[in-house]
This record gives structure tokens, sequence and C-alpha cells, in this order.
């Protein structure tokens, strides 16, 4: 109950937000973070509760993204259309990956989205007729205040949220998390394992796809560089989800915010507070972040937490399910 | 306050760091001689340099944190031009002046944006002096065109098509590469079999030496190389390719030699204080510190609005050039450049074309196994 | 028509004939043995009911419908559940989890999947540990969890490999008590067990196998004192 | 030969040995019996120095073993054949083997021992190319005795060896075991299959909770009540 | 056909510089399964040491060869040791925590040397960096000719030293079951250490042999990274000779590709093969999907 209260504070905190905070510097900022919590948790509800760990998640990035620009290069319709059409173009793409790479297990099936995020970064690259090539999509941005970004990008993660929260209290969890922990056990539990993966890429491209839409929309501008890329993209989504816990509820969110913010902080030297050699530094100072929070919190802000909380709280072992509550 | 805040966004890690690294040196070289001889009319000018890692995204938090937070009066920097795009929106919405210095997307001046001038001239106009050598001089009947895949190299590959189309010239091949390629062979290979007069290639530095070493190693031999800008003309090209380089033409923006004032001088200062070299993305950066030096001289008032006035008026010269805001074509608030030809002789880069400017007259026809003994 | 029949049932790896034209049938309500030396091939015939491998020829029959070529979460739909020779527990969830998991395969139900469960493991005898992560469980829990977790998906025949390795007397005791429970429930049981006096205990018939092959066939008795299983299989006391 | 001193040991906050005392004499068989849980693999993991001890000491012909590293164990003449098998599933068999050879004498005779043991288990010369991950139960465990065999122990642990085997490889095992036994290597034992354990052991101990509870011959212990209700099902 | 065989002779000798960078990630993926994304970034730390010995101390890349390598062996036995090492001990849901720990690695390698080299491009312009030979009209690079020879040997070497020596086996033994290993008297942690050492010395050699052909800055390393992978995993996981069909494999299909298809798509056609071998062949498939 006491964490119920605690995320409608959140919320609404969240929802206030920009009428206390004019600052169009920190409303893009939780704009962009607000994107990454929910590819952080379209991302975690594949590989951290069905184990099917994607390195290339900037395919449905890229594609939800480009389906928005394309509206509006090729169709000469509003990019906003793309916030309808691109999360099922990109769950379509995640529904033929899904039927190639599934039979892949573990490290292979990672590598293998690496490998399509590449192939669709140089195709996006190379027919530029159709995509515009490096020249990239721009289109002019609706609205002039960050506002309307603002809670559109708010209403997406909280959809987003209480969708995959729905998810994983519902049979479809519990057949994630079985998936996870043992696919051979999971067959003899009358688990089809392809099609509940299936799903689960399903949610998880869905949703990135229709963030990547609202990336088009927001920015005004992409690339095949930018929205497709390895590093920006997909890395960046496993950093959020691990960082903050995988496999938790809620961690993703929290390693959005944390994630954003940190880089945000020392890229900027603390908003030039600090000397302005941490701002020199800063992709080291977030390399060595990297290093730390994995090397010392394996699972992830959250994931540990629940950990360290566990220790007062001895009497009932946690397991994951109820982890995220 | 006593100083005058300029944001400058370039960037500073990543894999355009380097170039990002070139501009910011200069551009601090810059500040220090206005801020030398006197400043802003008594005031110091202050640039705050923010690094956009080339992410978009990034380069928007900066600028937007460089206007709401340190209420710069204007921006400047912009390499690349998803950057520079995310940048411009973030200056016009917010009504606040930016100079960009690199991002040379044709759009970037076309979007009509009050707030947003350029210095460097789009990536289309650069082959614009190679037409009349082209036509006087080499008379060649067909091409090939190698790009590197980016949003400049795909964007001057169509420009010159189009020259080509306009000079009767017949592109055989056009072949874009990803940057940073070990091994063009492939491709070469397929440019030898076509067997073309002319071969224009847009490539930066490190692509465009092992070209040429290819090239050589696998003895093509078209009446001429030509390379549009970027990494034919700077002086580790001729270090790294040797005698592969030799008698290698490119069109050009600037070069040091050009007869713009303190454009020499900028380059050995620059090589002699930082001891690495400098090329036109420095001069680019520089010229845009003079510029804006220059406009918040001229400001009425040192506010955004008072500053683009002031960047309206522009007619400074620069080391870059001459430097004026105008309108032309597609384009607004464009600056306006003329182009030239160079062509490496004896190791050396001669100003070739055109031919009042020429500081030594064009190698041609050119004996390749001469050269390449 | 038999509740479960294989027929000339065969499997290769390679060269290797791991079971070799094995017939045998299954009739409702039985306990049925199949034992035979290590590597003869009974849990290689589990894996061929259950669709892990495919298989090389032969045919799997089950209450009259062919099962060849369902895949094996379909197996387990129709009705046969399997426990694993070497345990897979869902190790990062709890047992009740684990075995709430399995009762989905009848309904998507929470609150169902839930109730079963706990029924379930009431049947089991586990009601105690249902809070417990699989993963600290000892290895007399993590079998009769196996089991729970089969007889969650409501089977109608369940093949139990090895559940009794590794137990004490008294927990393989336990044992052969929750498995007669679990036929009184009206579930029919393949068995395969090395602990002879637990399958002379349970099983109505046993079929022997070694290198793949029927070696033997029969009640518990007959097939004790068959020489040939004797000779490869039990030994001389 | 072999000393197990007042022994507490555990994993990270859960102490699962309580104050074990107990010895092996020079070419004995001792057995370790006890109900599942009750710590019996944790002390043969602590002799090998795989889990960290607390307080005691274990000491092998005089030296302190809980302050050599693991690797180091075998070396002092301690085979240890784990429960559950833990073979190396992607290499052959004869890989496998090779492996439980890797330290000095047993280097060297690497090929005789080879032999020896493929005379104990014909079964692994026919496999001996097959990868071990590949073979059934019964064959695995074959292969991870034949394993320990091979580095020429002077103390060898069997975990729970017959588990999961055939009442004739049991048998086969057992007198497996006793063969070895009177090539003189000493042997500590772990057993379910408490009846045939204590029959053929000189001496065993019972261990309850992490504790010793009794100590005895093997054939005593088969009359003791307790054991008897608590490991015979009687 | 002059132009089909000087392109296969393109791809065979750049297939063999790619096979160089592969060999060590086979043996740090391959064999230790550790998904290793500093790959590229250990051979640019590599090829930044071959070209400081030639900048300042005038030593010809080849010299390095006796100095890079072993320095990246240290390297690379530090990072398993201090690094990786710690994070096998943690039970965290993701076991692929620490390809995000090699991650970080790689920023902080790059981030290391752009602070001490800058952004800036070198290059080491030898006498024979363009040296070339011909058979009939085609023309062979010398400096890519003696890595493909390299290559050749190196694979040669590992191929023994993994399936013949014992050190070797304890490499894949450790891989495997690391209690078990130590059972049997392998010190896992020194071998793991051991093992990515030399992973990351194969590296080094790989980007020490480039160096004369190609250049170098502080991001180097990722592209690299990417076809390391490729190629260990067409070459089938942990199989030296594997690693060089790999490389081959790639540097043909990228060569003929260019040539026949387009320049442009040259990298997505080392992708595509990728993908098809991931997922078609069989014989690579049975040894991928079940581990
Ligand atoms: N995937 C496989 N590839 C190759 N051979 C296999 C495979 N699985 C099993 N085998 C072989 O098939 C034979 C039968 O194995 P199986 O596991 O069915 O034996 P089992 O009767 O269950 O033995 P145990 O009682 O020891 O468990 C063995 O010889 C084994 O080595
Ligand atoms: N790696 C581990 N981490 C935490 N606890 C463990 C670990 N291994 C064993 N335990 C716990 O230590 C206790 C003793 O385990 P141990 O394996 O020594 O028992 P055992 O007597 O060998 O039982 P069995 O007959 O099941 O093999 C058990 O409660 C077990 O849950
Ligand atoms: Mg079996
Ligand atoms: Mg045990």
């Amino acid at each position: 109950m006491k964490s119920l209260y605690a995320k409608i504070a959140v919320l609404a905190l969240l929802a206030v937000f920009p009428l206390f905070v004019g600052s169009d510097y920190y409303r893009h900022l939780v704009i962009i973070a607000l994107m990454w919590v929910v590819i952080g948790a379209s991302w975690n509800l594949l590989a951290g509760y069905t184990g099917q760990v994607s390195f290339g998640h900037a395919i449905f990035f890229g594609v939800g993204a480009y389906t928005a620009g394309l509206c509006t290069t090729q169709l000469g319709i509003s990019a906003w259309w793309g916030m309808l059409l691109g999360g099922p173009a990109a769950m379509l793409v995640g529904i033929l990956i899904g039927f190639i790479c599934f039979r892949l297990r573990g490290a292979y099936f990672a590598l293998a989205t690496i490998a399509i995020a590449e192939i669709l970064r140089l195709i996006a690259i190379v027919w530029r007729d159709f995509t515009e090539g490096m020249q990239g999509i721009l289109i002019i941005q609706t609205f002039r205040s960050k506002v309307p970004y603002y809670y559109l990008a708010l209403g997406i993660a909280v959809i987003c949220m209480l969708l995959i929260y729905k998810i994983i209290k519902s049979k479809w969890g519990f057949y994630f998390i079985a998936i996870r922990e043992d696919q051979d056990a999971a067959e003899a539990l009358g688990i089809s394992t392809f099609r509940y993966k299936s799903l689960s890429l399903m949610v998880s491209s869905f949703f990135t796809g229709l963030a990547g839409a609202f990336y088009m929309n927001y920015m005004g501008f992409i690339d095949p560089e930018v929205v497709f890329s390895l590093h920006f993209i997909s890395i960046m989504a496993i950093l959020v989800s691990i960082i903050g816990g995988a496999g938790t509820m809620w961690g993703p969110s929290v390693g959005a915010f944390i994630m954003v913010m940190l880089q945000e902080l020392f890229r900027s030297s603390f908003f030039g507070y600090a000397p302005s050699w941490v701002s020199h530094a800063h992709a080291m100072a977030f390399g060595v972040l990297v290093i730390l929070v994995i090397r010392f919190m394996a699972n992830g802000v959250v994931g540990d937490w629940s950990k360290i909380t566990n220790l007062w709280s001895k009497g009932k072992p946690a397991a994951l399910v109820t982890n995220g509550n | 306050q006593d100083t005058v805040k300029v944001g400058i966004i370039l960037p500073a890690t990543g894999e355009k760091a380097k170039f990002g690294e070139i501009e910011k040196k200069s551009f601090e070289m810059a500040l220090e001689e206005i801020n030398a001889a006197g400043g802003i009319n008594g005031k110091k000018m202050e640039f705050l340099f923010e690094d956009d890692t080339g992410r978009p995204d990034v380069a928007r938090a900066a600028a937007e944190k460089l206007i709401t937070k340190d209420k710069v009066v204007m921006l400047g920097g912009g390499y690349g031009s998803s950057e520079t795009f995310a940048i411009s929106g973030v200056a016009q919405q917010n009504r606040v002046p930016f100079l960009v210095a690199t991002g040379s997307d044709n759009k970037i001046t076309e979007m009509k944006w009050e707030y947003v001038f350029r210095i460097n001239p789009p990536v289309s106009e650069y082959p614009q002096a190679l037409e009349s050598f082209l036509s006087e001089v080499v008379k060649p009947k067909t091409a090939a065109i190698l790009y590197e895949n980016t949003n400049f190299g795909s964007s001057g590959s169509k420009s010159f098509q189009e020259t080509c189309n306009k000079i009767g010239i017949k592109v055989l091949l056009t072949e874009g590469y990803q940057h940073g390629g070990v091994d063009f062979k492939p491709m070469l290979v397929k440019v030898k079999q076509a067997n073309p007069d002319l071969i224009y290639m847009i490539s930066y530095i490190m692509d465009a030496s092992l070209i040429m070493n290819q090239s050589m190693e696998l003895k093509l031999s078209p009446k001429v190389f030509i390379g549009g800008g970027a990494g034919f003309t700077m002086p580790e090209f001729i270090k790294n390719t040797a005698k592969a380089g030799e008698n290698v033409l490119s069109a050009t923006l600037w070069y040091q030699t050009l007869p713009y004032p303190g454009a020499a001088e900028y380059y050995d200062k620059f090589v002699k204080r930082y001891n690495m070299d400098t090329e036109y993305h420095g001069a680019e950066g520089y010229a845009s510190a003079q510029v804006i030096g220059d406009a918040l001289k001229r400001a009425k008032a040192l506010t955004p609005d008072g500053v683009r006035e002031a960047l309206l008026a522009t007619d400074v010269k620069t080391v870059f050039g001459p430097v004026k805001f105008v309108s032309y074509g597609k384009m607004t608030q464009q600056n306006k450049l003329p182009t030239y030809v160079v062509q490496w002789i004896n190791g050396k880069l001669e100003m070739v074309w055109p031919k009042d400017v020429s500081t030594k007259p064009y190698v041609f026809p050119i004996d390749w196994e001469k050269t390449w003994k | 028509m038999h509740f479960f029949e294989t027929h000339r049932l065969t499997k290769a790896f390679g060269g290797l004939i791991a079971v070799n034209n094995v017939t045998f049938h299954v009739e409702e309500g039985e306990i049925y043995g199949l034992i035979g030396p290590n590597g003869s091939g009974k849990t290689t015939v589990f894996n061929l009911i259950t669709a892990y491998y495919p298989i090389t020829s032969g045919t799997i029959r089950f209450r009259g419908k062919e099962m060849n070529g369902l895949p094996t979460w379909k197996v387990c739909k129709e009705g046969i559940g399997r426990t694993f020779q070497i345990v897979k527990p869902l190790a990062r969830m709890t047992v009740l989890e684990n075995v709430m998991t399995s009762a989905f395969c009848r309904t998507s139900n929470t609150a169902e999947a839930r109730e079963k469960a706990l029924e379930v493991l009431q049947f089991c005898e586990m009601e105690k540990k249902i809070d417990f992560p699989a993963k600290g469980l000892t290895i007399g829990d993590r079998k009769r969890m196996e089991i729970a977790r089969a007889l969650a998906t409501s089977p109608k025949l369940l093949l139990l490999d090895e559940t009794m390795a590794g137990l004490t007397p008294q927990e393989q005791a336990d044992g052969v008590q929750l498995i007669r429970k679990m036929r009184n429930a009206g579930i029919t049981i393949i068995i395969v067990e090395h602990i002879m006096h637990v399958i002379m205990n349970l099983c109505d018939r046993i079929l022997c196998i070694n290198y793949g092959q029927e070696i033997a066939r029969g009640t518990p008795a007959e097939v004790a004192n068959n020489q040939n299983v004797i000779e490869a299989y039990l030994g001389k006391e | 030969m072999l000393r197990v001193e007042h022994v507490d040991a555990g994993y990270g906050d859960v102490q699962v040995l309580w104050d074990v005392s107990f010895h092996v004499a020079e070419n004995e068989f001792v057995v370790l019996v006890g109900a599942n849980g009750a710590g019996k693999s944790t002390i043969m993991r602590t002799i090998s120095s795989m889990v960290p001890i607390s307080g005691g000491q274990v000491l092998f012909q005089g030296q302190r073993l809980d302050r050599v590293a693991p690797y180091r164990i075998v070396e002092h003449g301690i085979a240890h054949v784990p429960e559950a098998r833990q073979l190396f599933p992607e290499m052959t068999v004869a890989e496998n083997l090779e492996l439980g050879s890797l330290k000095g004498g047993a280097k060297t005779q690497r090929k005789q021992t080879m032999e020896w043991v493929f005379e104990l288990f014909p079964r692994l010369r026919e496999r001996r190319k097959q990868l071990a991950g590949t073979m059934s139960g019964g064959e695995q465990q074959m292969c991870a005795i034949a394993r320990g065999l091979m580095s020429k122990p002077k103390l060898i642990m069997f975990d729970e060896p017959s588990l999961g085997l055939s009442p004739l490889l049991t048998q086969e095992i057992f007198r497996l075991a006793l063969k070895i036994h009177k090539e003189g290597i000493t042997i500590l034992m772990v057993e379910q299959n408490v009846k045939q354990t204590l029959g053929i052991c000189d001496r065993a101990y019972v261990l309850e909770n992490g504790k010793i509870v009794l100590e005895g011959k093997g054939k005593e212990l088969l009359e003791n009540e307790q054991v008897k209700q608590a490991f015979l099902g009687i | 056909m002059e132009m089909f065989i000087q392109t296969l002779v393109a791809g065979i000798l750049i297939g063999g510089v790619y096979a160089l960078i592969g060999i060590g990630m086979t043996l740090i993926m391959g064999v230790m399964r550790i998904i290793n994304l500093a790959h590229g970034q250990l051979m640019m730390v590599a090829m930044y040491i071959t070209f400081v010995l030639y900048q300042f101390l005038n030593i010809d890349p080849y010299f390095a060869l006796l100095v890079a390598p072993p320095a990246l062996f240290l390297i690379g036995a530090a990072i398993q040791r201090y690094l990786l090492n710690p994070l096998i001990k943690i039970e965290s849901i993701i076991p692929e925590n620490q390809v995000l720990m090699t991650v970080g690695i790689g920023i902080v390698l790059t981030e290391t040397i752009r602070f001490m080299f800058s952004s800036d491009y070198k290059s080491v312009k030898t006498s024979y960096s363009t040296a070339t030979f011909n058979i009939g009209a085609i023309s062979w690079n010398v400096p890519m000719v003696v890595a493909f020879i390299l290559a050749v040997v190196l694979t040669a070497s590992l191929f023994f030293f993994l399936l013949k020596t014992d050190v070797g086996k304890s490499v894949r033994a450790t891989a495997q079951n690391k209690d078990a290993a130590m059972i049997m008297g392998i010190n896992a942690e020194w071998i793991t250490q051991l093992t990515y050492g030399l992973g990351a010395a194969m590296a080094a050699a790989g980007g020490t042999l480039l160096l004369p052909i190609y250049y170098l800055f502080p991001d180097v390393g990722g592209p690299f990274t990417l076809k390391a992978f490729i190629i260990t995993i067409l070459g089938g996981l942990g199989s030296a000779v594997g690693a060089i069909m790999g490389g081959l494999v790639l540097g043909v299909a990228e060569s003929l590709g260019a040539t026949y298809i387009s320049m442009a798509l040259k990298d997505a056609i080392g992708m595509v093969i990728f993908l098809l071998v991931l997922v078609f062949l069989p014989g690579g498939l049975k040894q991928l999907t079940k581990v």
C-alpha cells in the first residue's frame, strides 16, 4: 500500500512538473528521460523478464521513427500519424525477427539483433530515394512549447508501464519468467516458448517503435546514424535497464532518469558548477560509472534495493514476481 | 555583468571529435585575440563550450541549457548536420541567433529560420570552380563518383552529378561507401573496369589517403583524380600518400595560402601553438568567432534580437573569406563564398584554378606511370 | 485402443541408436515401470514422448490420437506431464509461482491458477514451503516441486524420471505414498527408477530395456526373475 | 590422515556446519550419512577448500588444508568426485579423463592410468570420443568417478556415487570402491544407499543438521535403532 | 575475369586481416563465453602502443609485435582479474551484464586514449605500406600478405594450444565448469586471466599488423569488434580453424558484394551472411542453439 502512495506521488509530481518548472532545458531532459522509460521498460520486458537479451532495440526505435518521418516525406501526411503507425510497424518487424531469430538462444539472439540493426541502418543510408539516406528526414515541429510533448511523453510512459504491469501480473508474466528461467522446463509445462517469446517481443517492439515515432515528432530530425545506432540506442536501452535493475518492474524507469540526468550532469559539468574538466571527462566518467554499477550492483539500483531491504524483513524470501511491487 | 556569453556547441567526444577539437581550439584562439584587442566594447567575450557528443538529442539539451540556463546572447558551432538541425530548432524557437560553422546540409538554411545564419557554404556549391576547369582544361567524357556515405558525401555526390549533367559528362559509376573502411579495392576494381576519364571522390582525410594509395596499387589511370574538398587538401593527405597523392586535384573552399586577410597567420599560429595541423574546419571556427565578435561589437543591444540585427548587417573579412549573409536560391542568411581548384604539385598544394589566383600552372595531362614510379 | 501406446519407437543420434523399436502400451489408471541399465534409453523415451527430440521412426498414440509431430507444449496440453531427471526448477520464482506457472496450462485466470497451485501443493504436502525461492530448496523438495508442477498441468498421464534418486529412504517412502495418491486421484503414471524396492512396490507392469531394445516385460515379479534382466541390470545380490 | 576439527562453515550468512569433527585414518573406508541438506556435501567441499571455513581446521597429513587454494588440493593427493558429476559437458570423455591427471605423477602416468580406468569402465572406452554432456546419467557418473581416479589420489571423496545408477552398477561401484580401497586408497564416501555402504565400510559418521550425532563401525550402526529409523525406513 | 580475380584476392587478403582480429575473439567469446564488446578497443590500445614506438623511438611496426601484444596481454589479464572475474561470482538476473562491463571498459579505454592523444587521426606510413607485387595483372599488397600469413600461423598455434596442450584443455574446462576445473587442480582464476590476456594479445597482434596499411584514432575499434563477432560465429564458436575460415568467408563475401552489388552495402552483406549462418547452417546451429 505504502508503495502505491509513493507511486501516485511520483506520478502527481511528474504531472505538475511543467507547471512549476518553466525551463525548457529541464523539461527537455525529463521528456528524454520519459522516452527512455518507455524504451527501457520495453527492453526489460523482453530481456529482463523473458530472458531474450536484445542488443538491437535500435531496430524498433529506428523503424518507429522512420515510419513517422516517412509519413511526411513519402505520404505527405503529418508525422503525427507515425504515433499510430510507428508502433505497429515496429511490431511487424519484431514478428519477423522473432520468426527468424527465436531459434537462437542467449548470446546468439543478442548478436543476431545487432546484425539486423546494422543491416537496417545501412539500408536506410543506401536507399536514398525512399529514406533520404544520410541527409535524414527533417520535419517542422508542430508545437513551439514543450508542454504538449511533455504530456504526450508522460502519457505514453504511463500507458506503457501500466500495460507492462498488467502483463507481468498475468499469465503472460509467469510464462515470460518461466521462459527466462528454463526454456526446456517451460515447454514441458505447456508453454509455447516460441509464441510467448514472440508476444513479449511484440509488446516490446511496439512501445519502442512508439518511442521512436515520438522522437521523430519531438526532435523534428532523424538520420540513420542516430536512430539505428548501436551505442546511442541499443546499448543505452540495456544500460538504462541494467543500471536501474533488469527484471524488476520499476528498475528501467529509475534507470532512465538516472542515466539521462547523470549523463547530462557530467556533460554539462553539473550545470556548469563543477570545474570544466568534469565535462571534458564526461564520457570517461560515464564509462567508470557503468563499470562501478555493474561491479557493485549487479542487479541494478532497484534490483539490489529489494535485496537490501530484505535484510531487514528477513521472514519472507523475495522472489522475482513479487519484487516489483 | 562584465562578460558577454556566447554558447558554442561542438562534438568533443565520439567519432566526430577530431574536427570538433580543431574547431574548438580555433574558437579559443580567436577568443583570446578578440579579448586581447579590447573585447566587446570593453566587455570580455566568453565562449561556453558544450559537447554535443555527436547526438542530436544531446545537442538539443546543450542548446537549451545554454539558452535557458546560461542566458547566452547567441549560439555558434554546429558540426554534424543532424546536430545542427537540432540546435537550429531550439535557437529558432527561443529566438536566439545561431551562427552555423560547419553543418553543411543544404536544408539548414532553406527552412526560412530567421535566427539561423551559416558561414560555410552548403555542400552543393563545392564543385562550382570545377565546372569551368573541367570544361576548359580536362574535357572528360566519362566520370566515376565515389563518396562517403554521410550527409556531406551524399549531398556532394548529388551536386557533382548535376554538374556532370550540365557539362555533358557521362557518369559511369556512382558508389557510396561507409567511411572508415580498410579496403577500397573492390570498389576501385570496379572503377578500373569502367575506365572513366575522371574520378571524383568525396572523402575525409584518411579514406582519401587510402583510396589514393590503393588506386596506385591497382594502377588506376584516369585523366584526373579530383577530390571534392575535405580530405584531399590536408597536409596529412600528402604525408600518408606521398607519391600516390601527387598531381591529385581537389575542389576546395579554403586553403591557408588563399589571399584572405589573416589566413596564413591563422594557420601558422595554430600549428605552432597546438603542434597539430588545422584545415578548413578550423578556419570555419576561427572565422565564426571573428563574425561573432564583429556582430557583438556592432549590436545596439546585447540581446538576442539586437545581435540578430547586427548579424544581418554583417560585412566582414575573415580568415575564411568575406562574410555576408544573403539570400539566394532557396537559401536565406547564407554566406556565399567562391570555390577553387588546387593540385598537389611536387608535394605542395598549389592553387591552379581560377587562373587569376593560381600559384602555379596546373599539371595536365598527367603521366601516372611516371608520377608513381 | 490403449490409453497410451508406442509402436516401434526408434531414435538414432547419428550412428547411435538410443531407442530401438520399442513398443509398449499403458492402460488408464496403471503405474507402468520403465527400467534398464544406465544409458539404455529410458530418458530418451520420455524425451521422444514429450517431443524434445524428433522421432526417428515409429508412432506414439495417446488416447487414440497420434502424437507424432506435436510440439512439446502441445503434448503437455494434451495431458502428458513430465518431470526431469536433472531437475529444472524455475530458480528465481517461489515454489508457489513455479506451480502457478504450470497451472496456467488450463486457465488464464490468475486467481484460479493460484487456487489450483495451492491445491496441488497441499496434495504434495509442500504447503509450508510455498514462499520459498525455488533455488533454495533441498534436493528432496526440488523433486517434490517438480512433481507438483507436473501435476498442476492436470495431466492424465504423468512421466516420472528418477524422482527418487538422491532421496533418503524416509523420503523415498513418502514419495511412494505420493505416487500412490496420484494414481488414486486418477492419474496414469509411467515411472523410470533405479531404486528397485520403489519399482517393485508401485508398478503394475514393467518394461525393461537395454541398448534401446526391449529385453523383458511383465509383472514386477516376472521381470525381477528374468535372467536377462538380472544379468544386464539387477545383478546378483 | 585426514582430521576435521571443530569446523564451522556455511554459505554467506547461512551457517551449515556446526563444530564438526571427525577423522579418516590411512587406508580407511569412512562413510558419512545424513538426511538431505544435512551438510554432507558441504563437508566435502570444505575439505576441497571450495567452501571457506569460519572456525576450526582441516588437517591432511598434518597440513592445514583450509589455508590452501582449492586448485592445489589435488596436489596433496585428494580427489573429489563431486555431487551431480560436474563434467565438462562439451569435451569428450577422453579429454575429461585427461583433465583428471594434470598434476605431478598422475600426468606422467596418464596413459597407464587411463588404461586402468578403461578396464574398470569398458563403457567409457567405447565412448571415449563422445561429448560428456550427451551421455546418459549413469555414464556420466562413471566418467566422473574415472576422472577422480585419474589423479592417482591417496584419498578419494565420493559424493553420492550411486546416485542414478542401475542396481548392477551400484553394486559395481561399491565393489570398485572396495577394490581401490584394497589397492591402498583411502576413501571418504557420502551415500544415501545406507544399507549397502554401512555394510562395506570401516567406520561411519551420522550427520544431522550440520552436526555429527553418531559415530561407529559400519556394521554397528546398521544395528543402531536411531539409524534404522531415520535411514533404513524400518 | 581479371576484375573477379582481383576482387577475390582483395577479399582473401582482407579476410586474413579480419581473421587476425577475430582469433582473439574466438578465444574470449568462443571459448570463455564472454561477449567482449571491448575487443576493438583493446586492439586500438595496441595500435597506439605501436604508433608511439614508431613515432618516438622509430621502431618498425613489425618489431612492435614484440611489445604491443605482451603489453595487451597484461592489460587483458588485469581486466579479467579485477573487473570480469568478480562479476562471475555475483548472481544477476541477466548474465549479459558482463557484456556491459566490457562496454564500460571500452569507453574508458577510448577516453583514456583520447585524453592522451586527442581525437586526431594518426598513421604510420612505412616504406612498405603500399608495397605490392604482381602476379599476372593481379596486385598483392605486401603488408596484407604478411598479415595473412601471420593469421594462419596464429590460428595453427591456437588450434594446437586448445586441443593438444593441457593448458589449452584447462582453458576449455574452466569455461565449461569452473568449480569442477578447480577440483581438477586448475587455477581457474589464473586460467581466465590467461585466456582473456591471450585474446587481448591476439587482438593486439591484429592491430599492430593493421597499422602499416591503416590509421588510428580513439574510436577506431568499434567496427572491428563487430567484425570479430561475425568471424567468431561464422567459424563456429571456439574453433580456431573456424576463425580463419570465418575471416575468409567474410572478407571474400564483402569484397564480392562490394564489387558486384554495392560498396555501400558491403558491411550489410557481411551481416546478412552472419545471420544466414546463425539461423540456417545446421552444423553451426546444432552447436549454437542448445548450449
Ligand atoms: N543428445 C544426445 N546426443 C547423442 N547421444 C545421446 C544424446 N542423448 C542421449 N544420448 C545417448 O543415448 C543413450 C540413452 O540415453 P538416456 O539418457 O536415454 O539413458 P537412460 O536410460 O535415461 O540412462 P540413465 O538411467 O543413466 O539416466 C545414451 O547412450 C546416451 O549417451
Ligand atoms: N551454494 C550454496 N549456497 C547457499 N546454501 C547452500 C549452498 N549449497 C548448499 N547450501 C545449503 O547448505 C545446506 C547443506 O547442504 P549440503 O549440500 O551440504 O547437504 P547434503 O547433506 O549434501 O544434502 P544432499 O543429500 O541433498 O546432497 C542445505 O541447507 C543447503 O540448502
Ligand atoms: Mg535417464
Ligand atoms: Mg549433497
